[in-house]
Formats: C-alpha cells, structure tokens, sequence
C-alpha cells in the first residue's frame, strides 16, 4: 500500500485550502477553507496510520474532528455576532486591527 | 520554634497581607484597611525579630535557616532559602522600612487609592524579601524580575505628572538589565551541565563550579551589566532620578533605599563567588565606575533643582561607595559596603522622608519654592538636617562607620583610588549643606509660610530611623559581628586576603 | 493506485477547487460536502471504516448542514463578489499556497516509513475496538479535556449568539412617535413600505412595485434579492397600464367598490 | 625665673595605664554636656524654662569633676599619668580594631580643663547675652553638644574616636554659626565653614587609612609604637595629611577662609568656639601626633611653613578690618599660626604650643567677650569706625579687655609674654627666617590691636544716633573679669617652676631651645618691636578716627581688606570651576546619557513605524504572512536536511 498518492492528495487539498483562505472574502467560505484545509491534514493522519500499522494516527484525527467541530460552533457564532453589528460578513470589513 | 520555615514566611506573610488589602472592600474605610496593612507589617517584623534570634553567629555553615523544595525538578529549579550575615542585615532593613514607609506614607495617597497603595507595598516587600533569601539562582531571578510588578504600579500610578513616563523608564532599563541577566543564568546552566553532567541552579554548586576564565569574563559581563543597572552605576543610572524623581517619597525610599540594593547584593551573592577569577581581573572596570559615579552623583546633585532628583542622585554617588567597598577585596571593604548598604537605607528613608513631609506640606519639590522654612517649621527643619548629615556621612551615625570602611578597605589595596573617591565627602557636605540652606534658612517664602510643623504620626515614623542611625554610629559592632563572616567567606570565594601592615619587619 | 482512489481523489479536488471557485457561498458549501464525502471514501479505503463513518455523520451530516443554515440567517452580500480588493493578494496567494503544496509533498512526503506490519492483522476485536482501546487507555486525559472543550464551545456560542436586550423595550406609541421624528428629521417614509407585486401581474417576492408613474418602487423588493441581482424586470405593457389607470383612461372592472 | 637650666631634654615616657577608681567615670565628663544637649534638643519647648540654666550647669559640673580628676592625676607618679578607659569594642573589622576608648593624660587633661574651664564662663555670659533671644534653648543645646564634642575629641585614644568629636565640634560651630537662621549670610557662612573643614576633614581621614595601612593600628599607643618601623615617606605623608586637617580646623593658610565668616554666629560662640577651643583642635591634633612628626623633619617643615605663613596672613588681614569681631578672628588665626608654628618645632616647640593655646585661651575668649559686651550696648554694631570713646560707659569691660590687650601684647608679665616670647626664642632655635616672622607677627599683632583697642575704647565718639551704651549686667561681666584674672596670672602660673613642662613633658618630650641670639636680647628685641606697633598705632588713631573708612588706601590695605584674597581665588577656582563642572556634568548627563537613551528609544520607534505598515488590519493579509512564515519553515527544514 503506497501512501506517498494520499500525502500528495492531503497536500494538494491543504493548499487548495490555503488559497480559499486567502482569497475568498466571505468570512463563511474562509471557514469551509479552513474545514477543507483541517480534512486534508486529517487524511494525512489516517494514511501514516496506515503506513505505520498503528491507530495512534486515526485517534489524532478523531479529536481534530471533535476539535474542528468546536471551532465551527464557536466560528460561526462570532460570524454572526460581527454579522449583527457590521451587516456584513465580509471578512475585510473587519480591520480594526489596523495599526 | 527552630525548625519553622521562618523565610518562607517572611515571604508569604506580606503577601498574604497584601492580597487581603486588596480584598478589603473600600467601603469599610480606608483607615481600618491602612491599619490592617500597617498590622501585617509590623507583624513581618516581629516574624524578623523572632526569625533573627534563631540566627546563631560562629557557625561554619553560610547558610541559616536553609528550606529546600523542590520546584521544577527537571531543571533542577527548587525553591530553597537561607540567609547569611548580608541576608539577615538586608532582611532586617526590609523589615524596618516598610512599616516605617507605610506609617509616612499614611495621607500621602487618596482615600480611594490608600488600599492599593499599601497592598502594592506589602508585595513588594515580599518579593523583595525572596530576593533576599533566595539561595537558588534561578529563584532569584524570577523574583528580581517579579518585583519589578509592584514597583512599576507604584510608581506609575502613585506619582507626579510626569510618572507614567518615569514608570516605563524604569522598566525598560530594569528589563533590558533583567532579560541580560536571563541569558547569563542559562548560560551559566548550560555550561554547568557541561562540567558536571547535571544541572542546578543551587547557589553552592554554581559557586564550587570550574568555570573557564574565558567564559567567566563573558558571564561577569552579563551579570554585573544587570546588577549595575539596578544598583545603579553611572552610565545606568538615567532611570533613577526619573523615578525616584516623579514617584512619592514612600515609594522612593523603597526603590532606592531597598530596591536597589538588589543590585549590590547581587553582586557579592551572586557575582563575586560565581565568577571569582574574572571578578578580580574586571574588577579595575567596576572600580572606576564606582569613582565616577561617586563623583558623577554628587556633581548632579549639586545641580538639582528639584529634591528628589537631588536625592536620588546622592544615592547614585552613595552606591558608587558601596560598588568601591565591593570591589576592593579586602575584608574592610566588603564588611564596609554591606554596613553601607544598611546605613544607606536608614539615611535615605530619614533624608527622603523628611523632605516628603516638607513637599507634602508645600506641594512642590522644586528647592526654589522653599526658603525659609525653618522659620515655620523647626523641627522638620532638624529631621532633614539630620537627613543631610546622615547622607554627609558625619561622625558618629552609621554612615560614617560604612563610608569610612569602605574607604578604609580600598585604601588597603588602591591608596590613590581611595585618595580621590575620598574628596567625594567635600562635594557631599556642599550638596547636602546647600539644600539645608535653599529649604531651611533665610526668609519664609510663599510656599512655607503658614504651614503647619510636623506631626506626632509623622515623628514616630522617623524616631526608629534616626535612633538606629545614631546607635548604629556608636555601637555598630553588633552589625559588623553579623556580617563579618560573609565578608570573610566573600574573600575566601574570591580568593583574596587582606594586605599585610607597611611597617618594616612584618606584622 | 487504485481505481477507488484515482476516482475519490478526484472528486476531492474537484470539490475543493468548486468551493473556491463558485460565487455563491451555498455552492461552496454543497461542494465542500462532495469532498468530505469523497475523503470519507479514502478513509475507508485506509482501513478506518470508523473514521470514515464519523466523517460522514460529522461533516457532511453536522458542520455542513451548521454552515447551510448560518448562510440562510447571513444571507448574501458584497462579499461573494469573485472580484480581489486587496492589492496582489490573490497573486501572492496562489503563489505561497503551490510552494508550499510542492513543500509539503517534498518533505513529508518523503518522511514517510512504512513499517510493514498492516493495520488489520494487529486489530484485536476490529477498528472500533482498537481505537476505543487507545481513546479511553492511552488518551484517555485528551479525551476528557476534548469533553470540556466541547461543553465551553457550547456555552460559548450561546453566549456569541445570545443578543441581550441593552434598550427598554418600545411599546407602540413610542414607535409611531420615533418613526415620526425620524420622518421629520430625515424625512424617512412614516409608513410601511409598498409591497412587493403592487400594481403588478405578479406577486412574486422579486417582482419590484410600481410607482403611479409606471417608474419602480425600489423598496418593494427584499435587500438580498437586491444585492444578488435576481430582481424581476417590469413589463413595458404593465408600466403603461398603471399610467392609463392612474389618469383614470382605464377604468378595471369589479373594482369598482365606493371608488367612483 | 623663666627656665630651669637643669631642664635639657626629656623624652616622652608615658605608658597607657587602665583606668580604675574615679577615673573609671572618665565618660562622665562627656555625658554631663552631651546629656545637656539632649534633653535641650529632644525637650522641645517644654525646656525653654529650665533649659539654659540647666546647660550652663553641665559643663560647670564636668568642670568641677575634671578638677578632681586632675586633682588625681596629679596624685600619681608622672609615668602613671596615662589613663585609659575602654568603654567598649567600636569596630572590629579583620585586622582593623577601633576600641571605643578614653584617654586622659596630662595633655588631653590640659585641654579638658581649658574647655570645660572657659566652656563654664562663656556659658553664664551666654545667660546674660541670650536673654533676650526666643530660640536660646537651642543655642544652649548646641553650645552643650560642642563642649561635649570637644571632650570626646581631647580625650578620644584614637584617631577615629578623636575623628568623631572632630567632626562633632565641626557641626556644633556649623549649627551656631548659623544659628541666625533667617539671615542669609549666616548661614552660607555656616555651610562655608562645614565645606572647607571638610577639606581638612580628607586630609585627617587620608592619614587615618594611611596609618591602619601602614601600622594596622590607629590608637594613639599603637601609633607611637609602631611609628619607628614606618618608612620615611608614609611618615611624612601622614604628617602631612595631619597637617591638612589641622589647618582646616585652625584655619590656618590655605583653609583659613572660613573662619572670619564664621563670625557671623553669636558673640560666645566666636568666644568659646572660634577664639579659645575648637580652633585649637588642630595645634592639639599635631602635638597628640608628635610621634610621628617627630620622625619626619620634613613634615615638621611643612608644619613650620603654614603657621608662619598663616600668622603673617592674619596678622596682616588683622590690620585693615573695620568689624570689631573679624579683627578678633584675624588675630585669633595669627595666634594659631604661632601655636602652630611652635607645635612644628618638635619637642622645642610642644609645651610652648600648647602654653600660647592656654594664655590665648583666655585672653581671647576675655576679648571676644569684651566685644560682645560693647556690641551688646551699642545694638549689635561691630564696625569700630562707630564706636570710639566706650571706656567711660562701660568701665568693666574696658577694663577686663585692656588686660587682654596687654596679654596678646607680650608686655611682661601678662600671660602672652611668658608663652609668646618662648615661641619667638624657639623659632629662632629652629631657623632665622620663622625667628624673624615672628617677631614681625609680634609687631604687627601689636599694631592692629592697640589700632582697635584704640578706635573702641579712645579717640573720638562716632555713635550711631540711637545708641546708648550701657554697662552689661553681671552674668556678663563676671566671666569676663574671671578671664582677665586668667589673662594676667595664667602665664607665670604655668612657667612657675616649669610646672607645664614638667606637666606635659612625659607625654610631648621637650628640649630646651637654643637660639643663635642670646634670650634677653631677644626679649629686648621682641619688646622694642612691639612698642614701635603700638607707637604707629597710637600716633594714627588715638586722636581721631574716619567714620567711614578711607577709600584711597594702598594696594596692600585694599588686599588686606579682602582677607588677601583668600575668598576671591575660592571663588574664582572653586566655585566658578565648580559651578562649570556641575554646569558641564548636567550637559553631558541630558546630552550624551540621556540623549543615548534618547536616541535608542527613537530608533526603536522608528522601527517600529515602519514595522506597523505591515498592520493592514485584513485577516487575510496576517494569514498571507503566516502561510508564507509557515512555508519558508518547511523550506528550512528542507535545505538543512539536505
């Protein structure tokens, strides 16, 4: 079982991801990236877990997935609270961090 | 009662005092919770008290009242303590000053801030306070950067206009110092893993530790840049009438009567018996900064025009002293500049004090607005003259027996050196002589007239200052009997012994 | 590589590229959903039959179906618009991201050691059990932390979502009377706004009402249906049917009741 | 009589012996006054009512017990005569030992009763004088806190003990010289003496380091010792350090400056202070140290140099002051000078040192007081040009202050011709040119003071209007009359059967001088010299005296009026260099130090200007420089592990 095609497919998604986050503004299709992005590393873990012979790499995964499904709660809750006050869910519209 | 942990107490007494200050709801009124914090001062003196007579002299250990715990095994980190001569000398000064500061600093502050105020104190002196007994290095340094916490609040919330300013200066300066040091104490950690194959931080195994020269100059570097902010020497000092300068005078007398001397001790606990060879071979660097700042100091405060600027240049001029003391390795030297850290802090709290009841009263520190005061307030006038003479190092109070110590000692070992730092007690008389004659003497001006003389609080505040200076210039044997064997043990890590007598055919 | 692979691994990317690619957020979505479908496919592929089926109920059936309903209370607006505001961002983008991908692949591809053994010969009672075995003996702490984490992302959102009341609430006379102020100093129309489909042969939602003089009424239409372009354009015939009736040439008969 | 031909030579003999008896109470002469002052000072005005009459007490009583004392100790055999009272270990520092000891012989008892002695007087005089002042209780707590001072300094058996009540009478004349707190001048002329006594104080200081260097010992025993073993140059480099402080508190040249400010203070105080005790401080520090002079003549030289030059110095600065008081004090620096001088010449020169310190005790302290008297009564006015004719109104005093007169004279057989006269022969023992000094001094002196008994007492009446000079009251000019009484017997009394060389011998040594001109004619001489002062003098003055002081005088007047210039080169070298250097360090300490601290600060904000354009505040640039931080990581770990 060659895994080198999983990680290559893992990296491609990642980077897929990556440019979704960069690129896209609506703040709910940055988050799809992110997921995206979180999948691809999880592949990753699944397939050096096949590699390996152990389930220490599907256990990983796992708590990325309970993790990851945190996170989009609590995501998508600050999405709509900056929704609420702006009226918008362009992520540029928020740079208050401007220096 | 001998196998309390004492120092560990004194530690967490303050500052369980000063978390429960803190937790003191303002509503209660802000003389009961003044009291409460004047209550655990005084309380932590009496721990001193009770901790010093455990305190046994001509014993062959260093250490007394040594705790061991450990803390983070796996860098050989613990939380151990015990004090020494110097220790116990620099607890004792601790444990005086601040009920002391407290008492004089009791209107100094709002109502609503008073809690605040007081609590900071108390944990700055418990941090202070593990700064003092801490035998473990690193220990040491988290709370010589720690205390740093208080003291910057202090001043920066508890000062004149310009204290914001003054209160980043004196962090900026005490961290740049701080992170130096950092990158001495792992590096001194690292290299002992390399001799030993094991890692401590034990005060006792770095000191018997064979550093290379090489490294120990590299080291020395670090360590005395770090001290040599904090004491502090010229050209550090730029921090220090910035914020001796812009804070009260309770918070001043602290930063330089106790805060500072974090600096001197870190060089005799720290510096001298880590990096002994390298502190002999550099020691001609600190001896000319010690010169200079003696006279720098001086220099400057003759051209204050502002009290405690004045005074804080004084203190710079004075720590050149004690740097001198240090650096002269002789037993004399060293006994002396411990005996001058002590006489400092009582000298500096009288001179500071007094003038803060003066500034207090006129809202001013600029020496021009006060002339003439002696007129309305006598005996204020005596307390700050006592003050100036305690800073002119006059016969017969504790800074004459320190100075001339000191002086004594590095005449033993640099005649000329000792001969010029000498002529600093000319430029002393004219500073402090000329403030007495600015503040006191002359006709009343605006400011003074009509202000009230000093108060029965505010004497009791002074009274155990002056008396321990005075007794301490009669009888200062009991101190010396104290430190002497720190002295002697500083000489031994260094490996240096006294010069012989001149005189033909030997001693 | 197999044939399982070559056709999962292609809808991934498919998936992926269709997220970033595709205007609208619902799209992305829906994409977004192919590929984690088709990367369950690759889990079970890998011998994780149960990660492939929680990657199903938990992506696809869970977080996607969360996403679809934020984007019906978001909506839509400006920010689905393909167009780059920020000066060479989407240059640099695709640039960082491909080296990194070819990165990626270069350095951990290469990492990877195979030790030989397969997974399915070292399970005892099947991937399940394994896998308990290991989450509730050797990460059993993780595992607790995780319940903690999960219970504080709760909260957590409820607390972000929860809208707390700063204002007394307005009882109908303060409303008319704020709605009337507002009218006398902005001049803001008092009353409520035409409906959508006035005048018109329709009553769609995205049919525009129509003004006395045939011209479009532009409040009548929703703002989402606005910022997405899907307004319905207005018969010629109709406009001019409102003018004929408006000057009273056409009279509409049955709707004759008390007018004239 | 004036010598005992059998009297050659005597060698100093004298061994420490530990006090018991009465002489265990040895402190007790110290505490009296020092426990005057105490409760004065701590007291507060709870004390205003009995403060003054208490503090006159004090010294009284140490004076009674000194006299016991000396009573005692002249019971004991002269090698017996050392006491040494340990009271307890000062400071123990490895080899460095300071005890906390007493030492009374025959030279600290000498002193001691001196001091105690005219100490007394000035007291009950102060009561008179002081009446009238509201802060008196604090000049009688002072005045207590010097003599107290200047016990523990006389009888100090250290340097460093005797370095303590040095420093002490130092800020006891500081504290009285200001003691006019509101009057400007007082008190920069207060600071003036603490400043340049703190010259002289790094000179003392100086030789203390070098004597524990050198010796590892700095009692006046061990010092004696172990003074043989010590190599020339450390001789002669504590002597002259010695000297330094010596001339500090003597005011002798070139730290005299002070001393004619110093008359700012209160009348008793230039009595007590700067004419009879503390002044001599530094003639007692030099003989105290004649084991270590006598073994450097280069020293003694040096020692010899400065008192002829101070007594010249003053006697001339003497002949142009206006102010009755700073005439005083500029004879008073002459008359140290001689002291100092003899105290120079070695054993010649001890007992003749400290005989003038004695006779000048009194008849200077009867002078200042004379003037303190007439100033009383003529409202505090110390310009003789308006004074004139006084010695009708005041009788007593005028009476009292001729004595004086005749005695600092040298007129036979007031006390200055027994103790001047010997100085005058020993000068001329040791070289012709300090022998013709001072005999010029001798002129001089006589001059001056007949000048200004002259223009006080004779010549015409130059009173202010509103003045209507009265005799003192008693409490005034008892102590006075009891002086004069000194002035006149103290000098046969001390050469009567060479009682003070026998006296002091055992602790000084002496030797009898020898001069190249045989003694009467030199008695001849030195009287002739002064008669010719007193005949310009009187051929000047006693007439009529200027009101106002002439203007067109010669360049030497005009120099003598500014003190020499003594002031004038303080100012210009000292204060003005000092004002620039202080001038010059605030610079450098705004510019360099604090413009380094300055200049990092705005590079670092300068920095970080730059930095925070990259602060676009957009999400997704961070995560651009992320992404890309996160790639160049990678493409690290890549080329390292190639």
């Amino acid at each position: 079982m060659d895994v080198t095609n999983y990680i290559i497919l893992s990296a491609i998604l990642f980077s897929i991801g990556a440019v979704g986050v960069l690129v896209r503004r609506n703040a709910i299709v940055m988050f799809m990236s992110i997921e995206l992005m979180l999948n691809a590393t999880n592949l990753a873990f699944v397939a050096f877990a096949r590699a390996n012979g152990n389930f220490d790499g599907q256990v990983v995964a796992f708590f990325v997935m309970v993790v990851a499904a945190a996170e989009v709660v609590i995501g998508l809750a600050i999405i709509m609270a900056i929704f609420r006050t702006r009226k918008t869910a362009s992520i540029d519209e928020a740079n208050l961090l401007r220096a | 009662m001998t196998n309390l942990p004492y120092l560990s107490m004194l530690i967490l007494l303050p500052l369980i005092g000063s978390l429960l200050v803190f937790a003191i709801p303002a509503a209660l009124g802000a003389v009961r919770i003044k009291s409460v914090a004047l209550g655990f001062s005084l309380l932590t003196f009496a721990l001193f008290v009770l901790a010093g007579l455990q305190f046994e002299l001509g014993t062959d250990d260093q250490f007394q009242l040594t705790e061991n715990y450990e803390w983070i095994g796996a860098f050989g980190v613990s939380w151990s303590v015990g004090v020494d001569g110097l220790g116990l000398v620099m607890l004792g000064l601790v444990s005086i000053l601040v009920p002391v500061v407290l008492l004089a600093a009791w209107r100094d502050v709002t109502d609503e801030a008073a809690g605040k105020f007081f609590a900071l104190v108390l944990m700055l002196q418990s941090f202070v306070t593990a700064v003092f007994v801490a035998t473990d290095l690193f220990m040491f340094y988290v709370f010589f950067e720690v205390m740093l916490i208080p003291m910057y609040f202090l001043i920066g919330r508890y000062g004149n206009a310009d204290r914001r300013k003054a209160a980043v200066k004196f962090l900026i300066f005490s961290l740049v110092g701080g992170l130096v040091l950092l990158a001495g104490v792992i590096s001194v950690w690292v290299q002992s893993i390399q001799i030993t194959g094991f890692g401590s931080f034990d005060l006792e195994y770095l000191a018997n530790l064979d550093l290379s020269v090489e490294s120990q100059r590299w080291l020395f570097a670090a360590f005395f840049f770090a001290f040599a902010i904090k004491a502090p020497l010229v050209p550090l000092h730029s921090w220090l009438p910035d914020a001796a300068g812009s804070s009260s005078p309770a918070v001043a007398v602290l930063l330089i009567g106790i805060l500072d001397k974090v600096g001197t001790y870190g060089m005799l606990r720290f510096l001298l018996p880590m990096f002994p060879e390298a502190s002999v071979e550099l020691a001609p660097i600190a001896l000319t900064l010690a010169v200079l700042s003696i006279f720098y100091g001086a220099v400057m405060a003759i051209g204050s025009r502002d009290m405690k600027r004045l005074m804080a240049y004084v203190s710079i001029s004075h720590f050149g002293f004690i740097v001198l003391g240090i650096f002269a390795f002789t037993t004399q030297g060293i006994s002396g500049a411990m005996f001058y850290m002590l006489s400092h802090g009582l000298s500096t709290a009288a001179l500071f004090l007094a003038a803060g009841y003066l500034m207090h009263r006129t809202s001013s520190s600029k020496i021009d607005d006060h002339a003439g005061a002696f007129q309305t307030t006598p005996l204020l006038a005596g307390f700050i003259l006592f003050g100036a003479l305690s800073s002119v190092a006059l016969p017969g109070l504790a800074s004459f027996i320190a100075e001339f110590t000191v002086l004594l000692g590095t005449f033993a070992r640099y005649p000329v050196l000792a001969a010029v730092a000498t002529l600093g007690i000319v430029v002393a008389a004219v500073y402090a002589l000329w403030l007495y004659q600015r503040t006191m003497t002359g006709h009343p001006s605006d400011a003074v007239t009509g202000i009230k003389d000093i108060s029965g609080r505010e004497v009791i505040a002074l009274s155990p200052i002056v008396a321990l200076t005075i007794a301490l210039g009669f009888v200062p044997q009991p101190a010396f009997d104290i430190l002497n064997p720190t002295s002697a043990k500083v000489m031994e890590q260094v490996n240096q012994v006294d010069p012989e007598a001149l005189i033909e055919g030997g001693n | 590589m197999s044939l399982v692979f070559a056709i999962s691994a292609t809808l991934a990317v498919a998936g992926a590229l269709g997220m970033l690619l595709s205007k609208r957020a619902v799209h992305s979505a829906l994409f977004v959903a192919l590929t984690m479908i088709s990367l369950a496919v690759l889990y079970l592929q890998l011998s994780a039959p149960f990660l492939g089926m929680v990657q199903i109920i938990v992506y696809t059936g869970a977080v996607m179906m969360l996403f679809l309903f934020v984007l019906m209370i978001v909506g839509v607006d400006s920010s689905d618009s393909l167009t780059e505001t920020l000066r060479g961002q989407r240059v640099a983008a695709i640039a960082v991201a491909v080296a990194l991908g070819l990165l990626l692949t270069s350095s951990i591809g290469g990492a990877v050691i195979a030790s030989g053994n397969s997974l399915d010969s070292t399970i005892a009672g099947g991937n399940v059990q394994a896998i308990a075995n290991l989450m509730f003996g050797k990460y059993v702490l993780a595992l607790e932390v995780t319940a903690a984490l999960l219970v504080t992302a709760a909260v957590g959102a409820m607390v972000l979502a929860h809208r707390e009341r700063i204002t007394p609430k307005l009882n109908q006379r303060e409303q008319q009377q704020a709605r009337f102020a507002d009218y006398a100093l902005t001049g803001k129309h008092p009353g409520p706004l035409p409906p959508s489909g006035v005048y018109a042969r329709h009553n769609a939602v995205d049919t525009p009402a129509l003004l006395p003089d045939g011209s479009i009424a532009a409040n009548s239409v929703p703002a989402p249906l606005q910022a997405r372009g899907s307004v319905r354009e207005v018969d010629q015939v109709d406009s001019q049917q409102i003018v004929d009736l408006s000057q009273g040439n056409v009279v509409i008969e049955g709707g004759d009741d008390g007018r004239n | 009589m004036r010598y005992s031909f059998a009297l050659e030579a005597i060698s100093p003999s004298l061994t420490n012996q530990v006090a018991t008896g009465s002489f265990a109470n040895l402190w007790l002469l110290i505490a009296l006054p020092l426990f005057g002052a105490l409760v004065l000072l701590l007291g507060g005005n709870r004390t205003n009512s009995f403060g003054p009459l208490l503090a006159a007490l004090m010294p009284i009583a140490s004076f009674g017990f000194a006299v016991y004392l000396w009573l005692e100790l002249l019971a004991l055999p002269e090698e017996l005569r050392s006491q040494n009272l340990i009271l307890f270990e000062w400071i123990n520092i490895g080899s460095f030992q300071v005890p906390f000891g007493l030492q009374l012989d025959p030279l600290s008892m000498s002193f001691v009763l001196l001091i105690t002695g005219v100490g007394s007087l000035i007291h009950i005089y102060s009561l008179g004088y002081m009446d009238h002042d509201p802060g008196k209780r604090r000049f009688f707590g002072y005045l207590n806190l010097f003599v107290a001072a200047m016990l523990l300094l006389v009888l100090a058996d250290n340097y460093l003990l005797l370095y303590v009540g040095w420093e002490g009478v130092g800020l006891a004349s500081y504290l009285l010289i200001g003691y006019y707190q509101h009057k400007p001048s007082a008190a920069a002329a207060a600071k003036k003496a603490f400043v340049v006594n703190r010259v002289g104080d790094v000179g003392l200081s100086l030789a203390i380091m070098l004597m524990f260097v050198a010796f590892h010992t700095v009692t006046f025993a061990g010092i004696s010792d172990k003074a043989e073993q010590g190599s020339a140059t450390v001789l002669f480099l504590i002597g002259l350090f010695l000297l330094v402080g010596a001339a500090g508190k003597s005011a002798q040249v070139p730290l005299q400056s002070w001393l004619l400010d110093a008359m700012e203070g209160p009348t008793p105080v230039s009595a007590l202070i700067h004419a009879a005790t503390m002044v001599t401080a530094g003639v007692y520090l030099i003989v105290r140290s004649n084991s270590i002079y006598d073994l450097s003549v280069a020293a003694q030289n040096a020692v010899i140099v400065v008192g002829v030059v101070t007594l010249l110095a003053g006697a001339f600065i003497g002949m142009a002051k206006d102010d009755i008081k700073k005439a005083l004090a500029a004879s008073t620096m002459s008359q140290i000078g001689y002291m100092v001088l003899a105290a120079g010449l070695g054993p010649i020169g001890y007992v003749y040192a400290i005989m003038h310190l004695l006779t000048h005790g009194f008849f200077k302290a009867g002078m200042f007081l004379g003037a303190g008297s007439v100033m009383h009564a003529m409202n505090d006015e110390v310009d003789m040009r308006k004074f004139g004719a006084l010695r009708a109104v005041m009788l007593i005093t005028f009476g009292t202050f001729f004595v004086g007169y005749l005695a600092i004279l040298g007129v036979p057989p007031f006390a200055g011709f027994y103790s001047k006269d010997l100085i005058i022969e020993a000068a001329f023992d040791r070289s012709i040119i300090a022998g013709i000094a001072t005999l010029l001094g001798a002129g001089i002196t006589a001059f001056y003071m007949s000048r200004l008994i002259l223009m006080t007492f004779f010549s015409n009446k130059r009173w202010e209007d509103d003045a209507h000079p009265h005799e003192s009251p008693a409490t005034m000019t008892i102590p006075m009359i009891l002086l004069a009484v000194g002035s006149v017997a103290s000098g046969y009394l001390l050469t009567f059967n060479d009682s003070l060389k026998h006296w002091l011998a055992p602790v000084t040594g002496y030797k009898t001088p020898e001069p190249p001109i045989a003694i009467p004619v030199l008695i001849a001489m030195t009287l002739t010299t002064v008669a010719i002062g007193v005949a310009i003098a009187i051929r000047m003055y006693l007439r009529q005296a200027d009101r106002v002081a002439p203007t067109n005088v010669s360049i030497f007047t005009k120099a003598a009026r500014k003190d020499l210039y003594g002031d004038a080169i303080n100012e210009a070298v000292f204060m003005r260099g000092g004002q620039k250097v202080v001038n010059g360090t605030t610079t450098v300490d705004n510019s360099v130090v604090e413009g380094s601290v300055r200049f990092i600060g705005r590079i670092t904000l300068g920095l970080s200007k730059i930095i925070r354009a990259t602060q676009t505040g957009y999400t997704r640039n961070y995560a651009l420089a992320m992404l890309l931080g996160a790639s160049l990581m990678l493409l690290l770990a890549a080329i390292v592990r190639l």
